[in-house]
Protein backbone atom coordinates (compact mmCIF):
# COMPACT_ATOMS: atom_id res chain seq x y z
CA UNK A 1 0.00 0.00 0.00
CA UNK A 2 2.75 2.50 0.79
CA UNK A 3 5.50 2.00 -2.12
CA UNK A 4 6.54 4.76 -3.91
CA UNK A 5 4.77 5.78 -6.73
CA UNK A 6 1.51 3.85 -5.48
CA UNK A 7 -1.56 5.58 -4.67
CA UNK A 8 -3.34 4.23 -1.53
CA UNK A 9 -7.01 4.05 -2.17
CA UNK A 10 -10.00 3.38 -0.43
CA UNK A 11 -13.63 3.17 -1.97
CA UNK A 12 -16.33 2.62 -0.41
CA UNK A 13 -20.19 2.59 -0.96
CA UNK A 14 -22.24 1.84 2.24
CA UNK A 15 -25.22 2.40 4.66
CA UNK A 16 -23.11 3.05 7.95
CA UNK A 17 -21.79 6.34 8.96
CA UNK A 18 -17.82 6.51 8.76
CA UNK A 19 -15.02 9.12 11.14
CA UNK A 20 -13.35 11.37 8.97
CA UNK A 21 -10.24 11.03 11.69
CA UNK A 22 -10.04 7.53 10.94
CA UNK A 23 -10.36 7.32 7.27
CA UNK A 24 -7.76 10.42 6.90
CA UNK A 25 -5.49 8.26 9.09
CA UNK A 26 -6.40 5.40 7.03
CA UNK A 27 -4.96 7.17 3.85
CA UNK A 28 -2.21 8.96 4.87
CA UNK A 29 -1.06 7.77 8.77
CA UNK A 30 3.09 7.35 8.99
CA UNK A 31 3.68 8.50 6.09
CA UNK A 32 6.32 11.52 5.70
CA UNK A 33 5.86 12.41 1.81
CA UNK A 34 2.45 14.14 1.97
CA UNK A 35 2.55 17.96 1.69
CA UNK A 36 -1.07 18.17 1.26
CA UNK A 37 -4.16 16.57 2.50
CA UNK A 38 -7.91 17.63 0.90
CA UNK A 39 -11.19 16.38 2.39
CA UNK A 40 -14.92 17.11 1.30
CA UNK A 41 -17.60 16.37 3.50
CA UNK A 42 -21.06 16.22 1.87
CA UNK A 43 -23.99 16.87 4.51
CA UNK A 44 -27.39 16.38 4.77
CA UNK A 45 -29.07 19.98 5.81
CA UNK A 46 -32.37 20.30 7.37
CA UNK A 47 -33.55 23.27 4.80
CA UNK A 48 -34.49 25.17 7.65
CA UNK A 49 -36.13 22.86 9.29
CA UNK A 50 -38.40 21.74 6.37
CA UNK A 51 -36.61 18.32 5.73
CA UNK A 52 -36.74 15.21 8.19
CA UNK A 53 -33.78 13.17 6.16
CA UNK A 54 -32.98 12.39 2.95
CA UNK A 55 -33.28 8.64 1.35
CA UNK A 56 -30.75 7.56 -1.09
CA UNK A 57 -31.20 5.12 -3.63
CA UNK A 58 -27.77 3.30 -5.58
CA UNK A 59 -27.12 0.88 -8.17
CA UNK A 60 -25.43 -1.82 -6.44
CA UNK A 61 -22.16 -2.62 -8.22
CA UNK A 62 -22.36 0.04 -10.59
CA UNK A 63 -22.22 2.68 -7.43
CA UNK A 64 -18.85 0.96 -6.59
CA UNK A 65 -17.84 0.35 -9.93
CA UNK A 66 -18.48 4.03 -11.35
CA UNK A 67 -16.73 5.90 -8.21
CA UNK A 68 -13.42 3.64 -9.37
CA UNK A 69 -13.92 5.05 -12.49
CA UNK A 70 -14.12 8.40 -11.52
CA UNK A 71 -11.55 7.58 -9.28
CA UNK A 72 -8.96 6.20 -11.92
CA UNK A 73 -9.35 9.23 -13.95
CA UNK A 74 -8.39 11.17 -10.95
CA UNK A 75 -5.51 9.57 -10.53
CA UNK A 76 -4.73 10.05 -14.06
CA UNK A 77 -5.19 13.41 -13.77
CA UNK A 78 -2.81 14.72 -10.53
CA UNK A 79 0.13 12.89 -9.05
CA UNK A 80 -2.12 11.51 -5.78
CA UNK A 81 -0.52 9.80 -3.11
CA UNK A 82 -4.08 9.03 -1.37
CA UNK A 83 -7.13 9.26 -2.56
CA UNK A 84 -10.43 8.25 -0.82
CA UNK A 85 -14.12 8.02 -1.72
CA UNK A 86 -16.65 6.91 0.73
CA UNK A 87 -20.46 7.44 -0.72
CA UNK A 88 -23.30 6.06 1.51
CA UNK A 89 -26.85 5.47 0.97
CA UNK A 90 -30.38 4.66 2.97
CA UNK A 91 -31.77 7.40 5.46
CA UNK A 92 -29.61 10.33 6.67
CA UNK A 93 -30.72 12.93 8.92
CA UNK A 94 -29.90 16.47 8.82
CA UNK A 95 -26.32 16.82 9.92
CA UNK A 96 -25.06 13.59 8.92
CA UNK A 97 -22.75 12.85 5.93
CA UNK A 98 -23.52 11.91 2.81
CA UNK A 99 -20.11 11.36 1.06
CA UNK A 100 -16.08 11.45 1.64
CA UNK A 101 -13.50 12.60 -0.47
CA UNK A 102 -9.95 12.76 0.44
CA UNK A 103 -7.00 13.49 -1.63
CA UNK A 104 -3.30 13.62 -0.90
CA UNK A 105 -0.62 14.76 -2.75
CA UNK A 106 2.86 16.44 -2.08
CA UNK A 107 1.46 19.54 -3.24
CA UNK A 108 -2.06 21.33 -2.09
CA UNK A 109 -3.12 22.79 -5.82
CA UNK A 110 -3.23 18.79 -6.91
CA UNK A 111 -4.75 18.01 -3.87
CA UNK A 112 -7.30 20.88 -4.06
CA UNK A 113 -8.19 20.44 -7.84
CA UNK A 114 -8.59 16.24 -7.86
CA UNK A 115 -10.82 16.75 -4.76
CA UNK A 116 -12.92 19.29 -7.04
CA UNK A 117 -12.99 17.03 -9.55
CA UNK A 118 -14.01 13.92 -7.91
CA UNK A 119 -16.49 15.81 -6.66
CA UNK A 120 -18.06 17.05 -9.44
CA UNK A 121 -17.73 14.04 -11.00
CA UNK A 122 -19.49 12.06 -8.67
CA UNK A 123 -22.09 14.36 -8.29
CA UNK A 124 -23.08 13.43 -12.34
CA UNK A 125 -21.56 9.87 -12.75
CA UNK A 126 -22.11 7.91 -9.73
CA UNK A 127 -25.18 6.22 -9.68
CA UNK A 128 -27.25 7.68 -6.05
CA UNK A 129 -30.53 9.50 -6.13
CA UNK A 130 -31.39 11.61 -2.88
CA UNK A 131 -35.45 11.07 -2.46
CA UNK A 132 -37.07 14.47 0.19
CA UNK A 133 -38.66 12.93 3.33
CA UNK A 134 -39.90 16.45 4.82
CA UNK A 135 -40.44 17.26 7.84
CA UNK A 136 -44.34 17.93 7.63
CA UNK A 137 -45.42 14.06 7.32
CA UNK A 138 -46.05 14.54 3.09
CA UNK A 139 -44.69 12.28 0.79
CA UNK A 140 -41.70 14.17 -0.79
CA UNK A 141 -40.19 14.01 -4.12
CA UNK A 142 -36.99 12.97 -6.11
CA UNK A 143 -34.18 15.68 -6.15
CA UNK A 144 -33.97 17.46 -9.23
CA UNK A 145 -30.43 16.83 -11.21
CA UNK A 146 -28.65 20.64 -10.87
CA UNK A 147 -27.71 22.41 -14.70
CA UNK A 148 -24.74 23.79 -12.41
CA UNK A 149 -23.71 20.29 -11.70
CA UNK A 150 -23.17 19.06 -15.30
CA UNK A 151 -21.43 22.78 -15.92
CA UNK A 152 -19.19 22.20 -12.73
CA UNK A 153 -18.19 18.66 -14.71
CA UNK A 154 -17.80 19.83 -18.14
CA UNK A 155 -14.94 22.41 -16.72
CA UNK A 156 -13.04 19.60 -16.64
CA UNK A 157 -13.13 18.33 -19.87
CA UNK A 158 -12.91 21.71 -21.02
CA UNK A 159 -9.49 22.06 -19.07
CA UNK A 160 -8.04 18.81 -20.47
CA UNK A 161 -8.89 20.46 -24.60
CA UNK A 162 -6.53 23.41 -23.49
CA UNK B 1 -33.41 -12.72 -22.24
CA UNK B 2 -31.99 -9.70 -20.52
CA UNK B 3 -32.47 -8.03 -17.38
CA UNK B 4 -34.38 -4.37 -16.72
CA UNK B 5 -33.43 -2.66 -13.71
CA UNK B 6 -35.13 0.73 -13.08
CA UNK B 7 -33.98 3.56 -10.45
CA UNK B 8 -35.66 6.45 -8.30
CA UNK B 9 -38.77 7.47 -10.38
CA UNK B 10 -37.89 5.85 -13.38
CA UNK B 11 -38.77 2.39 -10.59
CA UNK B 12 -41.38 4.26 -9.08
CA UNK B 13 -43.36 4.63 -12.45
CA UNK B 14 -42.66 1.44 -13.99
CA UNK B 15 -43.85 0.09 -10.73
CA UNK B 16 -40.98 -2.48 -10.10
CA UNK B 17 -37.67 -2.81 -9.74
CA UNK B 18 -36.36 -5.13 -12.27
CA UNK B 19 -37.74 -7.54 -14.91
CA UNK B 20 -36.47 -10.55 -17.27
CA UNK B 21 -37.97 -9.38 -20.85
CA UNK B 22 -37.34 -10.87 -24.43
CA UNK B 23 -36.47 -8.11 -26.66
CA UNK B 24 -38.39 -8.20 -29.76
CA UNK B 25 -35.66 -7.75 -32.92
CA UNK B 26 -36.53 -4.13 -33.87
CA UNK B 27 -34.88 -2.90 -30.57
CA UNK B 28 -31.01 -2.13 -31.72
CA UNK B 29 -30.94 0.38 -29.65
CA UNK B 30 -30.83 1.84 -25.88
CA UNK B 31 -33.77 4.75 -27.49
CA UNK B 32 -35.66 1.47 -29.47
CA UNK B 33 -35.53 -0.18 -25.84
CA UNK B 34 -37.27 3.11 -24.26
CA UNK B 35 -39.71 3.35 -27.10
CA UNK B 36 -40.87 -0.03 -26.95
CA UNK B 37 -41.21 -0.23 -23.57
CA UNK B 38 -42.94 3.35 -23.42
CA UNK B 39 -45.79 1.63 -25.32
CA UNK B 40 -46.40 -1.27 -22.59
CA UNK B 41 -49.12 0.53 -20.23
CA UNK B 42 -49.27 4.21 -18.89
CA UNK B 43 -46.19 3.89 -16.30
CA UNK B 44 -44.18 2.86 -18.81
CA UNK B 45 -45.33 5.84 -20.93
CA UNK B 46 -44.79 8.29 -18.03
CA UNK B 47 -41.25 6.59 -17.19
CA UNK B 48 -40.16 7.37 -20.71
CA UNK B 49 -42.12 10.87 -21.28
CA UNK B 50 -39.33 12.31 -21.91
CA UNK B 51 -36.94 10.34 -23.11
CA UNK B 52 -33.94 12.70 -23.38
CA UNK B 53 -34.22 13.09 -19.40
CA UNK B 54 -33.95 9.23 -19.03
CA UNK B 55 -29.90 7.66 -17.96
CA UNK B 56 -28.81 4.44 -19.20
CA UNK B 57 -26.80 1.89 -18.38
CA UNK B 58 -25.57 -1.47 -19.76
CA UNK B 59 -23.76 -3.87 -17.83
CA UNK B 60 -23.54 -1.22 -15.61
CA UNK B 61 -21.68 1.32 -17.87
CA UNK B 62 -22.89 4.81 -18.44
CA UNK B 63 -24.44 4.78 -22.36
CA UNK B 64 -26.02 6.74 -24.59
CA UNK B 65 -29.03 6.37 -26.39
CA UNK B 66 -27.55 5.83 -29.95
CA UNK B 67 -25.53 2.57 -27.97
CA UNK B 68 -26.68 -0.77 -29.30
CA UNK B 69 -27.94 -3.44 -26.82
CA UNK B 70 -26.70 -6.45 -28.69
CA UNK B 71 -25.21 -8.90 -26.22
CA UNK B 72 -26.58 -6.69 -23.01
CA UNK B 73 -26.85 -8.38 -19.53
CA UNK B 74 -28.61 -6.06 -17.90
CA UNK B 75 -29.74 -2.76 -19.23
CA UNK B 76 -31.00 0.19 -16.27
CA UNK B 77 -32.59 3.13 -16.72
CA UNK B 78 -32.67 5.88 -14.16
CA UNK B 79 -32.96 9.80 -13.98
CA UNK B 80 -30.13 11.62 -13.67
CA UNK B 81 -27.92 11.30 -10.86
CA UNK B 82 -28.41 13.40 -7.54
CA UNK B 83 -25.52 11.92 -5.41
CA UNK B 84 -22.39 13.58 -3.61
CA UNK C 1 -21.79 31.74 17.88
CA UNK C 2 -24.61 29.70 16.10
CA UNK C 3 -27.06 32.21 14.64
CA UNK C 4 -28.24 31.99 11.57
CA UNK C 5 -26.34 34.61 9.08
CA UNK C 6 -23.46 34.54 11.58
CA UNK C 7 -20.24 32.75 10.64
CA UNK C 8 -18.38 30.40 13.67
CA UNK C 9 -14.83 31.06 13.07
CA UNK C 10 -11.86 30.08 15.03
CA UNK C 11 -8.26 31.22 14.57
CA UNK C 12 -5.09 30.25 16.06
CA UNK C 13 -1.33 30.82 15.96
CA UNK C 14 0.34 28.25 18.22
CA UNK C 15 3.05 25.74 18.92
CA UNK C 16 1.16 22.90 20.04
CA UNK C 17 0.04 20.29 17.79
CA UNK C 18 -3.85 19.96 16.66
CA UNK C 19 -6.73 17.28 16.22
CA UNK C 20 -8.41 17.59 12.62
CA UNK C 21 -11.70 16.14 13.72
CA UNK C 22 -11.94 18.29 17.00
CA UNK C 23 -11.23 21.13 15.15
CA UNK C 24 -13.94 20.04 12.48
CA UNK C 25 -16.49 19.28 15.42
CA UNK C 26 -15.73 22.42 17.09
CA UNK C 27 -16.86 24.16 14.39
CA UNK C 28 -19.20 22.51 12.65
CA UNK C 29 -20.77 19.92 15.17
CA UNK C 30 -24.82 20.21 15.88
CA UNK C 31 -25.52 22.10 12.93
CA UNK C 32 -27.94 20.70 10.50
CA UNK C 33 -27.19 23.63 7.89
CA UNK C 34 -24.23 23.00 6.52
CA UNK C 35 -24.27 21.21 3.23
CA UNK C 36 -20.70 21.00 2.18
CA UNK C 37 -17.06 21.35 4.49
CA UNK C 38 -13.52 21.30 2.98
CA UNK C 39 -10.51 21.13 4.86
CA UNK C 40 -6.71 21.68 4.24
CA UNK C 41 -4.05 20.26 5.87
CA UNK C 42 -1.15 21.48 4.89
CA UNK C 43 2.05 18.50 6.52
CA UNK C 44 5.72 18.56 7.12
CA UNK C 45 7.43 16.23 4.26
CA UNK C 46 10.47 14.80 5.12
CA UNK C 47 12.28 15.44 1.36
CA UNK C 48 12.94 11.70 0.53
CA UNK C 49 14.94 11.07 3.62
CA UNK C 50 16.73 14.68 3.21
CA UNK C 51 14.78 16.63 5.87
CA UNK C 52 15.39 16.26 9.85
CA UNK C 53 12.64 19.04 10.78
CA UNK C 54 11.17 22.47 9.78
CA UNK C 55 11.23 25.36 12.04
CA UNK C 56 8.64 27.91 11.47
CA UNK C 57 9.52 31.33 12.81
CA UNK C 58 6.61 33.65 13.27
CA UNK C 59 5.71 37.86 13.66
CA UNK C 60 3.83 37.52 16.94
CA UNK C 61 0.78 39.78 16.67
CA UNK C 62 1.54 40.32 13.20
CA UNK C 63 0.55 36.50 12.23
CA UNK C 64 -2.49 36.34 14.14
CA UNK C 65 -4.11 39.96 12.61
CA UNK C 66 -2.57 38.83 9.18
CA UNK C 67 -4.73 35.55 9.40
CA UNK C 68 -7.76 37.19 11.01
CA UNK C 69 -7.76 39.52 7.79
CA UNK C 70 -7.12 36.96 5.33
CA UNK C 71 -10.05 34.95 7.19
CA UNK C 72 -12.42 38.44 6.99
CA UNK C 73 -11.95 38.54 3.15
CA UNK C 74 -13.07 34.84 2.35
CA UNK C 75 -15.92 35.59 4.68
CA UNK C 76 -16.87 38.86 2.34
CA UNK C 77 -16.43 36.73 -0.91
CA UNK C 78 -17.99 33.28 0.28
CA UNK C 79 -20.99 32.59 2.12
CA UNK C 80 -19.48 30.54 4.79
CA UNK C 81 -21.33 28.83 7.87
CA UNK C 82 -17.53 28.44 9.22
CA UNK C 83 -14.30 29.22 9.41
CA UNK C 84 -11.14 27.65 10.68
CA UNK C 85 -7.49 28.97 10.46
CA UNK C 86 -4.66 27.12 12.49
CA UNK C 87 -1.32 27.60 12.25
CA UNK C 88 1.50 26.31 13.52
CA UNK C 89 5.25 27.57 14.47
CA UNK C 90 8.55 26.53 16.34
CA UNK C 91 9.99 23.01 14.84
CA UNK C 92 7.39 20.50 12.78
CA UNK C 93 8.48 16.69 12.10
CA UNK C 94 8.30 15.68 8.53
CA UNK C 95 4.67 14.13 9.10
CA UNK C 96 3.23 16.63 11.15
CA UNK C 97 1.11 19.63 10.48
CA UNK C 98 1.89 23.03 9.83
CA UNK C 99 -1.30 24.58 8.77
CA UNK C 100 -5.11 23.49 8.72
CA UNK C 101 -7.81 25.45 6.82
CA UNK C 102 -11.16 24.59 7.09
CA UNK C 103 -14.52 26.15 5.54
CA UNK C 104 -18.22 25.14 5.79
CA UNK C 105 -20.78 26.53 3.31
CA UNK C 106 -24.39 25.44 1.94
CA UNK C 107 -22.77 24.24 -0.83
CA UNK C 108 -20.02 22.83 -2.51
CA UNK C 109 -18.32 25.29 -4.42
CA UNK C 110 -18.09 27.98 -1.73
CA UNK C 111 -16.51 25.08 0.56
CA UNK C 112 -13.37 25.10 -2.28
CA UNK C 113 -12.92 28.18 -3.49
CA UNK C 114 -12.93 29.74 0.00
CA UNK C 115 -10.65 27.17 1.23
CA UNK C 116 -8.53 27.43 -1.41
CA UNK C 117 -8.17 31.12 -1.14
CA UNK C 118 -7.22 31.26 1.96
CA UNK C 119 -4.41 29.04 1.30
CA UNK C 120 -3.05 30.84 -1.57
CA UNK C 121 -3.44 34.10 0.52
CA UNK C 122 -1.66 32.54 3.77
CA UNK C 123 0.99 31.59 2.05
CA UNK C 124 1.85 34.65 0.18
CA UNK C 125 0.91 37.24 3.19
CA UNK C 126 0.93 35.52 6.91
CA UNK C 127 4.03 36.65 8.51
CA UNK C 128 5.81 32.48 8.69
CA UNK C 129 9.18 31.61 7.40
CA UNK C 130 10.52 27.96 7.31
CA UNK C 131 14.04 27.20 7.76
CA UNK C 132 14.93 23.71 6.90
CA UNK C 133 17.28 21.38 9.43
CA UNK C 134 18.42 18.57 7.01
CA UNK C 135 19.01 15.13 8.14
CA UNK C 136 22.64 15.31 7.78
CA UNK C 137 22.97 17.47 10.38
CA UNK C 138 24.74 20.52 7.83
CA UNK C 139 23.12 23.99 9.15
CA UNK C 140 20.05 24.39 6.51
CA UNK C 141 18.93 27.44 5.29
CA UNK C 142 15.27 29.51 4.43
CA UNK C 143 12.80 28.07 2.08
CA UNK C 144 12.23 30.50 -0.60
CA UNK C 145 9.50 31.78 -1.72
CA UNK C 146 7.76 30.51 -4.62
CA UNK C 147 6.57 32.74 -7.38
CA UNK C 148 3.90 30.01 -8.62
CA UNK C 149 2.55 30.45 -4.93
CA UNK C 150 2.39 34.91 -5.89
CA UNK C 151 0.87 34.28 -9.16
CA UNK C 152 -2.05 31.46 -7.39
CA UNK C 153 -2.79 34.20 -4.78
CA UNK C 154 -3.29 37.04 -7.80
CA UNK C 155 -5.63 34.98 -9.26
CA UNK C 156 -7.95 35.69 -7.17
CA UNK C 157 -7.76 39.77 -7.64
CA UNK C 158 -8.03 38.75 -11.26
CA UNK C 159 -11.29 36.66 -10.82
CA UNK C 160 -12.76 39.70 -8.60
CA UNK C 161 -12.16 42.22 -11.50
CA UNK C 162 -13.96 39.76 -13.47
CA UNK D 1 11.98 56.66 18.48
CA UNK D 2 10.63 53.71 16.58
CA UNK D 3 11.39 50.18 17.04
CA UNK D 4 12.59 47.72 14.50
CA UNK D 5 11.82 44.43 14.39
CA UNK D 6 13.67 41.89 12.02
CA UNK D 7 12.70 38.11 10.81
CA UNK D 8 14.45 35.01 9.04
CA UNK D 9 17.37 35.98 7.33
CA UNK D 10 17.15 39.63 7.49
CA UNK D 11 16.93 39.09 11.28
CA UNK D 12 20.15 36.85 10.99
CA UNK D 13 21.90 39.09 8.83
CA UNK D 14 21.26 42.14 11.10
CA UNK D 15 22.07 40.08 14.18
CA UNK D 16 19.66 40.91 16.29
CA UNK D 17 15.80 40.43 16.69
CA UNK D 18 15.17 44.24 17.40
CA UNK D 19 16.45 47.74 18.44
CA UNK D 20 15.04 51.05 19.35
CA UNK D 21 16.30 53.83 16.71
CA UNK D 22 15.63 57.87 16.37
CA UNK D 23 15.21 58.33 12.62
CA UNK D 24 17.42 61.02 10.97
CA UNK D 25 14.62 63.49 9.30
CA UNK D 26 15.73 62.50 6.21
CA UNK D 27 14.12 58.58 6.51
CA UNK D 28 10.47 59.69 5.34
CA UNK D 29 9.29 56.03 3.79
CA UNK D 30 10.05 52.66 3.85
CA UNK D 31 12.41 52.94 1.06
CA UNK D 32 14.66 55.55 2.57
CA UNK D 33 14.62 53.64 6.27
CA UNK D 34 15.77 50.61 4.51
CA UNK D 35 18.53 52.61 2.23
CA UNK D 36 19.34 54.09 5.54
CA UNK D 37 19.32 51.21 7.54
CA UNK D 38 21.67 49.25 4.88
CA UNK D 39 24.74 52.01 5.55
CA UNK D 40 24.83 51.30 8.99
CA UNK D 41 27.09 48.10 8.63
CA UNK D 42 28.14 45.00 6.42
CA UNK D 43 25.71 42.88 7.25
CA UNK D 44 23.06 45.43 7.60
CA UNK D 45 24.32 46.08 3.21
CA UNK D 46 23.97 42.21 3.35
CA UNK D 47 20.15 42.17 4.40
CA UNK D 48 19.40 44.91 2.29
CA UNK D 49 21.79 44.14 -0.75
CA UNK D 50 18.56 43.64 -3.05
CA UNK D 51 15.92 45.60 -1.29
CA UNK D 52 12.85 44.50 -3.89
CA UNK D 53 13.40 41.00 -2.01
CA UNK D 54 12.85 42.74 1.60
CA UNK D 55 9.31 43.46 2.37
CA UNK D 56 8.30 45.66 5.47
CA UNK D 57 5.00 45.79 7.81
CA UNK D 58 4.38 49.12 9.78
CA UNK D 59 2.12 48.31 13.17
CA UNK D 60 1.65 44.90 12.28
CA UNK D 61 0.32 45.44 8.80
CA UNK D 62 2.08 44.75 5.35
CA UNK D 63 3.52 48.20 3.61
CA UNK D 64 5.17 49.14 0.08
CA UNK D 65 8.30 50.64 0.04
CA UNK D 66 7.08 53.80 -0.66
CA UNK D 67 4.56 54.41 2.29
CA UNK D 68 5.58 57.15 4.91
CA UNK D 69 6.95 56.17 8.40
CA UNK D 70 5.50 58.91 9.84
CA UNK D 71 3.65 57.97 12.84
CA UNK D 72 4.61 54.61 12.94
CA UNK D 73 5.40 52.85 16.65
CA UNK D 74 6.65 49.41 15.17
CA UNK D 75 8.57 48.83 11.68
CA UNK D 76 9.18 45.33 10.22
CA UNK D 77 11.18 44.22 7.82
CA UNK D 78 11.18 40.45 6.75
CA UNK D 79 11.58 38.31 3.45
CA UNK D 80 8.76 37.07 1.52
CA UNK D 81 6.42 35.01 3.77
CA UNK D 82 6.78 31.13 3.37
CA UNK D 83 4.61 29.96 5.75
CA UNK D 84 1.34 27.45 4.64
Amino acid sequence: MREAGRTTRHISVQAAPFDLAAEVEKLTGGRTDIGAVVTFTGLCRDEAGLLSALELEHYPGMAEDEVTRVVDEAEQRWPLQAVGVIHRFGVIRPGEVIVLVVTASAHRVAAFEAASFLMDYLKTRAPFWKKEHPADGSSGGWVEAKALDDLAAERWSAAKRD
Amino acid sequence: MVKLVYFAWVRERMGMAEEMVELPASVQTIADLALWLAGRDEGAALAFANPDVVRAAIDKHHVSPQTSVQGAREIAFFPPMTGG
